[in-house]
């Protein structure tokens, strides 16, 4: 398994690019662990599919460099970078059984037949594949083909990498949960490098040890999933992840207090210096917004609210309220009763996080 | 595409069932009528039932005319498939030249089949024709007006001239539906030339190679006009295909019975083995 | 091995180009050049078989007839075909797919077969040697063919369309023409090229169907290479011509040629 | 104006697509189908429609039969799952289609096509093709298409399923203004159940062509008729355990569990608890609970949530726990079923007691 990095590797696909609208991945620089499992995530148009294409070797990438284990695979055709891909749609060889598609790649590299046959036999059982391995692939589920083009890459001791693209997209619903919960137990069994590009935030952050989230061609945040959820490090990040997203509210801050609308609210870290003119907000997650009143808080505690509307989806409700004019989400959970159009919420310092120009501002803990 | 069912739709097919019945089902009555019935002149038949199949089937000039006509299909068959698919496959798959290609390579299915017949004959000509003037310049004695061998060589020649690129045009159809992803696949698993071929290119063509397959047995099984243009069916009779045999019969000697009874076997022919080769690709198809 | 491979497609066009640039070498020269000397480009350039073609009405008014009847065939079997290729495309009834494979083994009728026969038919019908009959004849072939393409067309269009406008209020007309037909442009093209390509390629039926007045320039050829002696230039420059109707109608095609010849089923 | 399906059913070839529904939509009202894939969903909406004819049954609208009147002239709007647009005309010609079809004048198409295109915040897309532009763009268009004319009867077949994630959180924020915005009957399909939730409205859940039950959502969400109904109603599944009652004593395989909350006053006989998996914890909760030892498989993280996935004797549980939790999979875990929030179900999976809503809402 390889160590992936790229270095200073941007991409434009047009031939003159004039300035940095014209760059589907603009420039960054990234080192994939050995054995890591990493999400490509972001929206539709960020840039994901371009940076795997990078690493795969379909694109060359305008500037920067591609580097496996140490030596530059720039300009090398995917066959020479030794990776694997599992596709968005399967990509089977039809009229092959199951065995000969897991045992195609082998067989090219004129790896020996016992070999083959006992490789084979060993990855169709991880894979539960070895009940069809004598069926036509062509008429298997739509799950199944997907696993047998992971097959072919898994069955290659050499690989580098397992690249997927979006593997999900035609999988039942129902189904997704399951082949989900296998390629994470595979991960652990295997531990190959693994990049995985997705719009769906739950795949991304039930795969990966390392999210890369992308939003405009630009990579705004690698981390955990608790990294992502606890402290986004920049706005889109904390609106991306999490169902309802981010609250982001314009404010004011002076020391360890954000002015939001006239209201104070307490910040577990002082600001001393924000940057001048930059455009100041306050961003903390529904979750971590509570209402006063429940919860064993002092009457007279948190700030005013009006509620607009409550919506009860059965494990908890989400509240839309407004403090000052500014709208907010809380999340409640399914006990708590909200009548009435007025009450009052109280902010979690600890979850509280000041950004300028919607980047993360560090602040001095107290 | 789940199809409503839906009897109205009857309505909308009745023009196209009238027209074509109307060329079809009529002379194939009188073809039948014909076929069974003897006449003198002055439009009087007498009932003789199956007696010019009888004589068809058994009479010499057929089995030697049928014969000619298989080879011939057999010969084309197996030199414009292979050859199309090829040509397809070094095509490039993107780009200004591909339509350029395309135009050029369809130009000769756009000719009249007898002004095919015409450039053939004059360019096959020993002495005028540039064809026939560098292969006798090569030290070939070439004459197809009199060598049976040479006339049959031109024959088929005109005829690849002439179709392959039908082949060429359906087979690159076929290879431009495959996904680039099954190329990509193909690298990464460092498929050989050969290989990706095998496994994904001739699989993705056989719906339209089985296009091509059909529509090249059937037009070479029955065609008439290039091969009489050019060599009239002669020297001899030894080009004398089923379709020419057949005119001549009809038109020629004007006894109508035996060439109305040789029409039905020679539609059945087609139709038969139209139906076995379609059956086979589909039935294979349904189990692979 | 990349690289060279577009080598191939180049020498098999080359060896397309071939006849047809000695038939054009022909028709620039005079008989007697053509006979008297074996010339790789003409030596005294003429363009007297082509004059002679355009003033001599037996000529002209042969491509005219063809070009009458093929024109009169496209209509009709585009204008037959449309609707049933919907129907089998949108829906299921009885017997459609015995329909459709009968319609098939139509164009596996040999002419050859049917030339007689129809001979009489329109004769009995006093429709001979008439634009009609041979327009009429040509959908034996042209209609199967046109229905298959337009059926293959159509089926990429999603059923889903044909409801919401439905839905929105159109009737089933209305909706065919202004949405449907916009919507299948090119496949209509296409199978238009089919018909009149295939229509005036076809010699056999169109000459037995017509003797004067509607006489297809391919008939006139052939009389004249047997009877009036042997006028190769004249004959080469009406082949020649032939060519040209074909290469313009492909032009307007030519980004569907690949789809069209997969009769619309890729 | 209310909508009617009197003993509705349609089969396709032997098979049953829908087995005798009944119901009645009143008009100004949103009515949610949930149930998974091929329930169908798609097949009653083409009923409701009319672009297919029950097998047998009525559709009514105001009491009059229209069974057999054709779509176009039905007032009725439908949006397909696949985004469909005319390809060929702009945005603009889209919305304004069914009002020209109508014969309307065009200050009037005008105007209502330019608040159908704010509504849907597509005013400055207005002269572009449906091709050009994105998922999200696209299915805006339709939905605009489908409230411009003002039908009386609005379909929506699963509208955000081919949506990126968080465009469809943003559209479903949307859809309520669309449905105050007249006075029509709203029919939205979806297989989500947090869809339904968040949409509000009355619901029907649907099993293999039948509607199971039909009420107000949060009433068909927390008393489901039977376990059918309670499967549709929850994504990640609810969770079962099936359990004997006997002699006073209540056992589940070999453990045996305190007869509290529901499974206290139940009769002798064999029954299946349902728990949703929010009420399946791995940190003892303060009320009584029952505790069990099942084995992790694997943990799933959504961002603001995990599922974890467990093994209990053979059959599959999904716990969810609200922040980030990442357990080890293999490992074995104690966990605590809250009695006072279980469903239980007799063997022929009728409800028999439900959590009781006012101390559980």
């Amino acid at each position: 398994m390889a160590r992936i990095e790229l270095q200073k590797v941007a991409h434009s696909y047009l031939a003159r690019p004039a300035g940095e609208q014209d760059f589907a991945v603009k420039e960054l620089d990234l080192t994939w662990d050995d054995g890591g499992a990493y999400a490509l995530l972001g929206p539709s148009g960020c840039g994901k599919t371009t940076l795997l294409n990078i690493i795969s070797g379909l694109l060359t990438p305008s500037c920067g460099q591609v580097v496996f284990n140490g030596r530059n695979v720039t300009e090398e055709r995917p066959e020479q970078r030794n990776i694997a891909q599992v596709f968005q749609f399967p990509v089977i060889y039809d009229t092959m059984t199951v065995r000969q598609n897991l045992a195609f790649p082998l067989k090219n590299r004129h790896v020996p037949s016992d070999a083959i046959a006992a490789r084979v036999t060993e990855i169709a059982g991880m894979i539960d594949l070895d009940s069809v391995l004598d069926r036509k692939a062509h008429n298997l589920s739509a799950d199944q083909k997907q696993k047998i083009s992971l097959g072919r890459g898994l069955v290659r001791s050499d690989v580098n990498a397992i690249l997927f693209d979006e593997p999900l997209t035609v999988i039942d619903p129902h189904l997704k949960w399951q082949l989900r919960s296998q390629l994470k137990k595979l991960h652990r069994e295997f531990a190959f490098t693994m990049v995985y590009v997705t719009h769906d935030q739950t795949e991304a952050l039930t795969f990966a040890d390392k999210v890369v989230v992308m939003y405009e061609g630009e990579v705004v945040q690698i981390g955990t999933p608790e990294d992502l959820f606890e402290r986004p490090m920049h706005t889109f990040v904390g609106y991306f992840i999490g169902s309802p997203g981010m609250n982001v509210a314009p404010v004011s801050v002076e020391g360890n207090r954000a002015i939001l609308g006239g209201y104070a609210i307490k910040l577990a870290r002082t600001y001393a210096d924000t940057p001048v003119g930059a455009k100041l907000e306050l961003g903390t997650r529904p979750e971590f917004i509570r209402f006063a009143g429940n919860g064993g808080a002092k009457d007279g505690e948190g700030l005013p609210v009006t509620v607009k509307r409550v919506d009860d989806i059965g494990r908890f409700k989400v509240a839309k309220v407004e403090l000052a004019g500014v709208p907010l989400a809380v999340v409640a959970d399914e006990d708590t009763v909200i009548d009435g159009d007025e009450a009052r919420i109280v902010f979690d310092p600890d979850h509280v996080h000041i950004y300028a120009d919607s980047q993360l501002l560090e602040g001095v803990a107290q | 595409m789940n199809k409503t069912w839906n009897n109205g739709a009857w309505f909308m097919v009745l023009p196209v069932l009238a027209l074509v019945a109307f060329n079809a089902v009529i002379p194939l009555m009188t073809v039948v009528n014909y076929s069974v019935q003897e006449t003198f002149g002055n439009n009087i038949f007498f009932f003789e039932g199956v007696k010019w199949f009888e004589e068809v089937l058994h009479s010499e000039r057929f089995h030697a005319a049928l014969l000619r006509q298989l080879a011939f299909t057999g010969t084309i068959l197996l030199i414009e498939i292979p050859l199309g698919v090829m040509i397809a496959l070094t095509m490039p798959r993107q780009g200004p030249w591909v339509s350029v290609c395309l135009v050029l390579m369809a130009l000769p299915l756009l000719i009249p089949w007898n002004v095919v017949g015409a450039i053939w004959n004059i360019f096959a000509l020993p002495d005028i024709g540039l064809l026939g003037r560098s292969l006798n310049g090569m030290g070939f004695d070439y004459n197809y007006t009199h060598q049976p061998v040479a006339a049959w060589f031109t024959m088929i020649l005109m005829d690849v001239w002439h179709w392959t690129s039908l082949v060429v045009l359906l087979a690159y159809a076929g290879l431009r539906s495959i996904p680039d992803a099954y190329y990509q696949a193909a690298k990464i698993d460092s498929a050989s030339r050969w290989a990706v071929f095998r496994y994904i290119q001739l699989p993705k063509m056989k719906r339209v190679l089985t296009i091509a397959v059909l529509l090249r047995f059937m037009d070479s099984f029955m065609i008439y006009t290039e091969p009489f243009v050019l060599t009239g069916g002669g020297p001899g009779n030894s080009t004398t295909l089923l379709s020419i045999d057949l005119v001549k019969i009809a038109l020629g000697q004007f006894d109508l019975g035996p060439a109305a009874a040789m029409s039905i076997i020679y539609f059945l022919i087609v139709l038969l083995l139209s139906w076995v080769f379609y059956t086979l690709t589909m039935r294979s198809e349904d189990q692979s | 091995m990349k690289r060279l491979s577009w080598l191939v497609p180049a020498f098999y066009i080359f060896f397309l180009m071939l006849p047809i640039y000695w038939l054009l070498n022909m028709s620039f020269k005079t008989t007697n050049e053509i006979l008297g000397s074996f010339t790789l480009w003409p030596t005294n350039f003429t363009v007297e078989n082509y004059v002679a073609i355009f003033t001599d009405p037996t000529w002209y008014n042969g491509y005219i007839n063809s070009l009458a009847y093929v024109s009169i065939n496209t209509v009709i079997s585009i204008s037959a075909a449309l609707p049933a290729a919907y129907a089998f495309s949108r829906y299921r009834f009885l017997g459609d797919k015995h329909l459709f494979f009968w319609l098939l083994t139509n164009r596996m009728a040999p002419p050859a077969v049917f030339a007689l026969p129809f001979f009489q038919l329109y004769s009995a019908m006093n429709l001979f040697d008439t634009y009609i009959a041979v327009a009429l004849a040509h959908c034996l072939f042209n209609i199967p063919l046109a229905v298959w393409i337009l059926e293959g067309f159509m089926s990429g269009v999603p059923k889903e369309i044909d409801e919401t406008a439905y839905i929105d209020g159109y009737s089933f007309p209305r909706f065919f023409v202004k949405i449907f037909m916009p919507l299948i442009a090119s496949g209509i093209g296409v199978a238009a090229f089919f018909c009149f390509m295939f229509s005036w390629v076809e010699l056999l039926l169109a000459k037995t169907l017509t003797s004067v007045a509607a006489k297809p320039i391919a008939a006139v050829m052939t009389r004249t290479a047997s009877t009036s002696g042997y006028e190769l230039g004249l004959l080469a420059a009406a082949g020649a011509l032939t060519i040209i109707p074909g290469a313009v109608v492909i032009y307007f095609v030519r980004n569907y040629i690949a789809k069209g010849f997969a009769l619309g089923r890729v | 104006m209310t909508l009617e399906l009197r003993k509705i059913s349609k089969q396709v070839g032997g098979e049953t697509h829908i087995g005798d529904v009944d119901l009645t939509l009143a008009s100004g009202t949103l009515t949610i189908l949930l149930g998974p894939t091929l329930s169908g969903k798609t097949s009653l909406m083409r009923l409701m429609a009319g672009l297919d004819r029950p097998t047998a049954g009525q559709v009514l609208i105001d009491g009059t039969d229209v069974t057999g009147v054709p779509v176009q002239k039905r007032s009725v709007a439908m949006v397909y799952q696949q985004f469909i647009n005319y390809p060929n005309l702009t945005v603009y010609e889209n919305i304004a289609s069914p009002m020209r079809v109508a014969g309307l004048n065009r200050q009037e198409t005008d105007a209502a096509v330019r608040r159908a295109a704010d509504l849907m915040r597509l005013t400055s897309l207005l002269d572009r093709k449906p091709l050009e532009l994105s998922g999200g763009q696209q299915q805006r268009t339709a939905l605009a298409r489908a409230i411009v004319k003002g039908a009386d009867l609005v379909l929506l077949d699963e509208p955000l399923a081919n949506l990126d994630y968080k465009l469809r959180e943003e559209l479903r924020e949307e859809l309520p203004r669309l449905f105050s915005e007249t006075g029509a009957i709203f029919v939205y399909a979806t297989t989500e159940p947090t869809e339904a939730l968040l949409l509000g409205g009355n619901t029907a859940t649907l099993h293999e062509g039948r509607v199971t039950q039909f009420g107000a959502t949060l009433d068909v969400y927390r008393r489901p008729v039977d376990r059918n109904t309670a499967d549709v109603f929850s994504d990640p599944p609810m969770n079962f355990l099936a359990i004997t009652v006997g002699g006073g004593q209540v056992t589940a395989g070999e453990q045996t569990l305190p007869a509290t909350g529901q499974i206290a006053e139940l009769a002798d006989g064999r029954y299946a608890i349902g728990f949703r998996p929010n009420h399946l914890h791995l940190a003892r909760p303060e009320l009584p609970a029952i505790a069990v030892t099942a084995n992790v498989a694997v943990t799933e993280i959504t961002g603001s949530e995990s599922f974890v996935h467990l093994d209990f004797d053979g059959q599959r549980w999904i716990a969810l726990l609200h922040g980030i939790h990442d357990l080890e999979p293999g490992s074995a875990a104690e966990v605590f079923l809250d009695p006072g929030r279980f469903y239980v179900f007799n063997e022929d999976d009728a409800l028999v007691a439900a959590p009781d809503p006012a101390e559980a809402a």
